[in-house]
């Protein structure tokens, strides 16, 4: 299997989670407040607006199950910045 | 306009502590104030703006000059946008154009506050309706910004657009910021007077107190938002230094053709003035991704904020007696 | 019973804020009241009861009258999750009925200060023991569901028997909740009338301020639970609305049949019928991971809490005055 | 070596690194106050009680440690919930 | 010195919260104050402590008598840590040496406010100016730990010594407490008695009950922290106590020697006395790493700071009767 | 490419992002006040003193550049304490 972890702003999260449930990504984990520095700079978590806040979601998901997913994913990091990271691991 | 009207603005705890949260940033002090803590503040002057307006509503009721002021109010918060987005135009792209008029056209409450507190501090009357035109300034520069999206800017979203709507609709009006001050606001006029005594010790007695922890935490933010602003250009320091004069001269003139009172004329400036930094940055974000906040938010937090609670307030009060006498 | 008693209730500012926190959720605003704020609040409040009750009682001293009060709550606490237990095990598996029969034997700590709140309000004069009585009722419930899971019930968890009956035991008397706000009780009858005096400015002055703030989050939460009702069945969500009535009359009658006074009497109707949401769902999480906390927290979050601050407050207020006149 | 992640109830934690003990595990590291959706539902930090909030916890370990350790926490997730990630990693 | 005097010192809620912290860890509850609550209570005590300060000096002025307990101050704090060094070095490593005797050369701003509360319970007079005397006593241990590091030791970071030699005197001077405290400090003089008026309701009034809920989490921590001791060996638990009321008693002689009055003499003693956990730890782990903080930290927050607020306090308030009558 | 996680106490966040800087590392998260057991006992973050809070800091980076930061690395965690994990990721 695979895990995928999104490392995006947090205003994102719920239009990331839309993405997961179209591909019907069975379950995730969700990581508030991490900061965080990449190609839009830094990102810090301590901000009056939240709006410079990065959130950090994964997913261990079946290999196909992160092929469908693979282009939604990348266009949805192209719109709206952030990072996807993919390793492999099992569940137990 | 002499040096004592600044001085007594600036020599308030609350705007000392703003200028002392800068100084531990350029001092690379390590003074922080880690989330949660600076949205319990915010939360808290939200609700405490929110009852105390409420009360005070209840206690005057809705006269006509009251529902002037609150007109003006709207007409300047639907103006300001607009005009800002053509003068922006001029130098930058349409998706920044559109965050950062949206971002100039809504409201900054602290920066309301700061006001209010200069306005006690100096024995100058306010009505407490004020903090409704403050509420009903919130949303219109977003749902503005919505529009001018749609005209003028193709936008990755365009897709899946009817959700976009409602949820930026949603963004706009029921933001956590709009929806806890209109529903304290609600709260505060529902239970009077008996209802603020209940909750006075808490969100009347401690305001400013409050205020001056959250302006150390808006001092830390706008610093660390200021190495940023070499990137932003000339063109836009200059927008977000020019653009709440003109905005307050506007709001100024045209409550005096309208005979709005002194203090209210003077709040109805500020607000005009005044940049949000938390309601619309999020909604531009969600709604116009291509935009940068690493321009719209330094830009108010770095700029704006800060010369509005120091300069702008002596200055905005300044202009007002001028007319006012 | 007429609408005016009920809207005493409901017209004051922490029942409003915890409607407005429902609103909030049901409108989709993004409001939330992020950890660690809520266990501010939790802390704040339960030393702020704790002291208080201490300190009246260090005035009162302990007669036979507050005697027979606690020795109510106690058996009322005691009485209520067994006859519970049996009538869930009609319709229910027995992990359920457990943890559930043990959630609505406890208490909730907000739903008492509500009560008293009220009490203030309408003028109705209370002992400031009831605090002690609120302390001794939280934990006897989760004994009783403990005993039952090992009298009706195979867990789990039954190998390592020894350490869990340790850990439960301290769940149940040692929880933070608990061990708070009796070590609160203790520094205020040991420090008394001085100490109160010192503490008086937060945990007195700032009292209602700070629940409408917790009321505030228990609405979001109570809200964000309610879809979950629709997988709890109609049976079980009747019984989260009939049992806290049934739980009040008895401790009605049983207060009247022992002369306790009227506020007090209101009082230990209030807390037979509230149901907990911190103490017990945690502590039968640990000893009944059988059981569903699906189940047991919204019904006690999104159906027993509401009902009791809105209409269950005036409800059994109402049943007392038909009694005592 | 192995890279275990687990993701619990909050309240169970003090009964797994009794698991990890027992399996000599001789590191970890606590990540508290995540949220996360699988089998159970939604699980919200942001809660008034702490009942509903998960924790992650992960340890690198050597291979066999995670062999033997298997079975307990097979166990373990059967009794009270929860999702166990493994991968391959080292320290360095 | 008679039993008396301890209790009228342990019967105040705030040092009462701090033995319910430590008795939750030892009955094992569950009870925690997450980060970053502490962190709040923290900025608000030295924010508290600064501007009240400030104000007192705003109405005082600087008298020779404050210029010699300031001077007093600076001297105490730098010669306990060279004599503390001097002491340890016959037992434990360099390293070690070092971070333990910067961390009792300095001061714990806690111990301060509650011998503060403890003269204002017995009704003792004391100067506001202490304040900047605590200020003054933080940083000067930290630069003398560096200089003995530099003397001494060959630390592991010996290559960018440059950019180390600026992050630790940026660490001793501008660390968050010494610039929140200052900065602070200087505001309530800069605003004076107008300035403290608007902040006194939060910053004066809850002053107390603040420092109850944080000594209640002081008390857990220095609990959690004493079964490290075991560890740290009876020499070490030995200086932990004794050296205290070294300090102390040498503080006591200085302050008569130079017509000190009774309360500022006693709050000088007690700072000698003090150990810092915060500022100190953390400029040692940066710039000693070598340095066992499993050691430095256990000796300062679970023998030291105890054996201060419990019988510290009355110790050397009962040596100063002895000499001032 | 690799994923490099790295568990320091935090006060030494700042000389890790140093070593990061010079080795040239385009991207990083950080998760704040984890908590964690090792080789220097229990590091809680609910503390008073922020002295024994950790912090996790995790890169995914080119096999090189993580060949050319070991050495840094190690000399790092061997000063200060701490873990470094290493495996393979690789970014969508
Ligand atoms: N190479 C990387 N390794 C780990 N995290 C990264 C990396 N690059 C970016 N990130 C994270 O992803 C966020 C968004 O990245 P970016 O859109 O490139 O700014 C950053 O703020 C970091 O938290
Ligand atoms: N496939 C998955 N990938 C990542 N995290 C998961 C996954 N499934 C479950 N989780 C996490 O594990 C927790 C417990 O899982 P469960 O017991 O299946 O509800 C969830 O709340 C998630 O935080
Ligand atoms: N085997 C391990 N697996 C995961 N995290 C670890 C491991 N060993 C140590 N850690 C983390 O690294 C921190 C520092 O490790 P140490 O320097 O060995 O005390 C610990 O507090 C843990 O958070
Ligand atoms: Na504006
Ligand atoms: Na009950
Ligand atoms: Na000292």
């Amino acid at each position: 299997m695979k895990k995928v972890e999104v490392i995006i702003e947090s205003v994102y999260i719920k239009r990331l989670l839309k993405v997961f449930k179209k591909h019907k990504i069975g379950g995730y984990t969700v990581i508030k407040d991490v900061e965080g520095y990449g190609g839009h700079g830094f990102q810090t978590a301590d901000d009056v607006s939240d709006v410079l806040s990065n959130i950090l979601v994964f997913s261990v998901c079946k290999k196909e199950l992160l092929e469908n997913m693979k282009d939604d994913l990348k266009k949805f990091l192209e719109t709206y910045g952030g990072k996807c990271i993919v390793s492999d691991a099992t569940l137990l | 306009m002499n040096i004592d009207i600044i001085l007594q603005n600036m020599l308030n705890p609350p705007v000392l502590f703003f200028f002392l949260g800068m100084l531990a940033i350029f001092l690379k002090s390590d003074l922080t104030i880690p989330q949660p803590l600076p949205k319990l503040f915010s939360l808290y002057l939200l609700i405490a703006i929110g009852l105390h307006g409420g009360h005070e509503l209840s206690q005057s009721g809705v006269s006509t000059y009251i529902f002037k002021a609150l007109l003006i109010a709207v007409v300047m918060s639907m103006l300001v946008p607009v005009y800002s987005f053509f003068i922006l135009r001029m130098k930058i792209d349409v998706y920044n154009a559109i965050a950062i008029a949206a971002t100039f056209g809504s409201i900054s409450a602290v920066t309301f506050i700061t006001g209010i507190t200069y306005l006690d501090t100096i024995g100058v009357a306010h009505g407490g309706f004020m903090v409704a035109s403050m509420a009903l300034m919130e949303s219109p520069a977003i749902v503005i910004g919505l529009v001018f999206a749609a005209l003028f800017a193709k936008s990755a979203d365009a897709e899946d657009e009817n959700t976009s709507i409602k949820e930026i609709l949603r963004e706009a009006f029921l933001n956590p910021s709009v929806f806890l001050l209109i529903g304290a606001l609600a709260i505060g006029i529902l239970t009077g007077d008996k209802g603020w005594h209940s909750m006075e010790p808490l969100f009347g007695t401690l305001f400013k107190g409050m205020l001056a922890f959250f302006l150390l935490d808006m001092g830390l933010v706008a610093a660390r938002k200021i190495h940023e602003l070499k990137k932003v250009g000339m063109f836009l320091i200059g927008f977000a230094l020019v653009m709440p004069m003109v905005n307050a001269s506007v709001a100024v003139a045209v409550a005096y053709f309208f005979g709005i009172e002194k203090g209210d004329a003077f709040l109805l400036a500020l607000l005009s003035a005044s940049a949000s930094y938390i309601a619309v940055p999020a909604a531009m974000r969600l709604s116009v991704p291509e935009a940068n906040p690493g321009i719209y938010l330094p830009l108010s937090l770095a700029v704006t904020f800060p010369f509005n609670i120091s300069l702008g307030i002596p200055l905005y009060y300044y202009m007002i007696t001028t007319f006012w006498g």
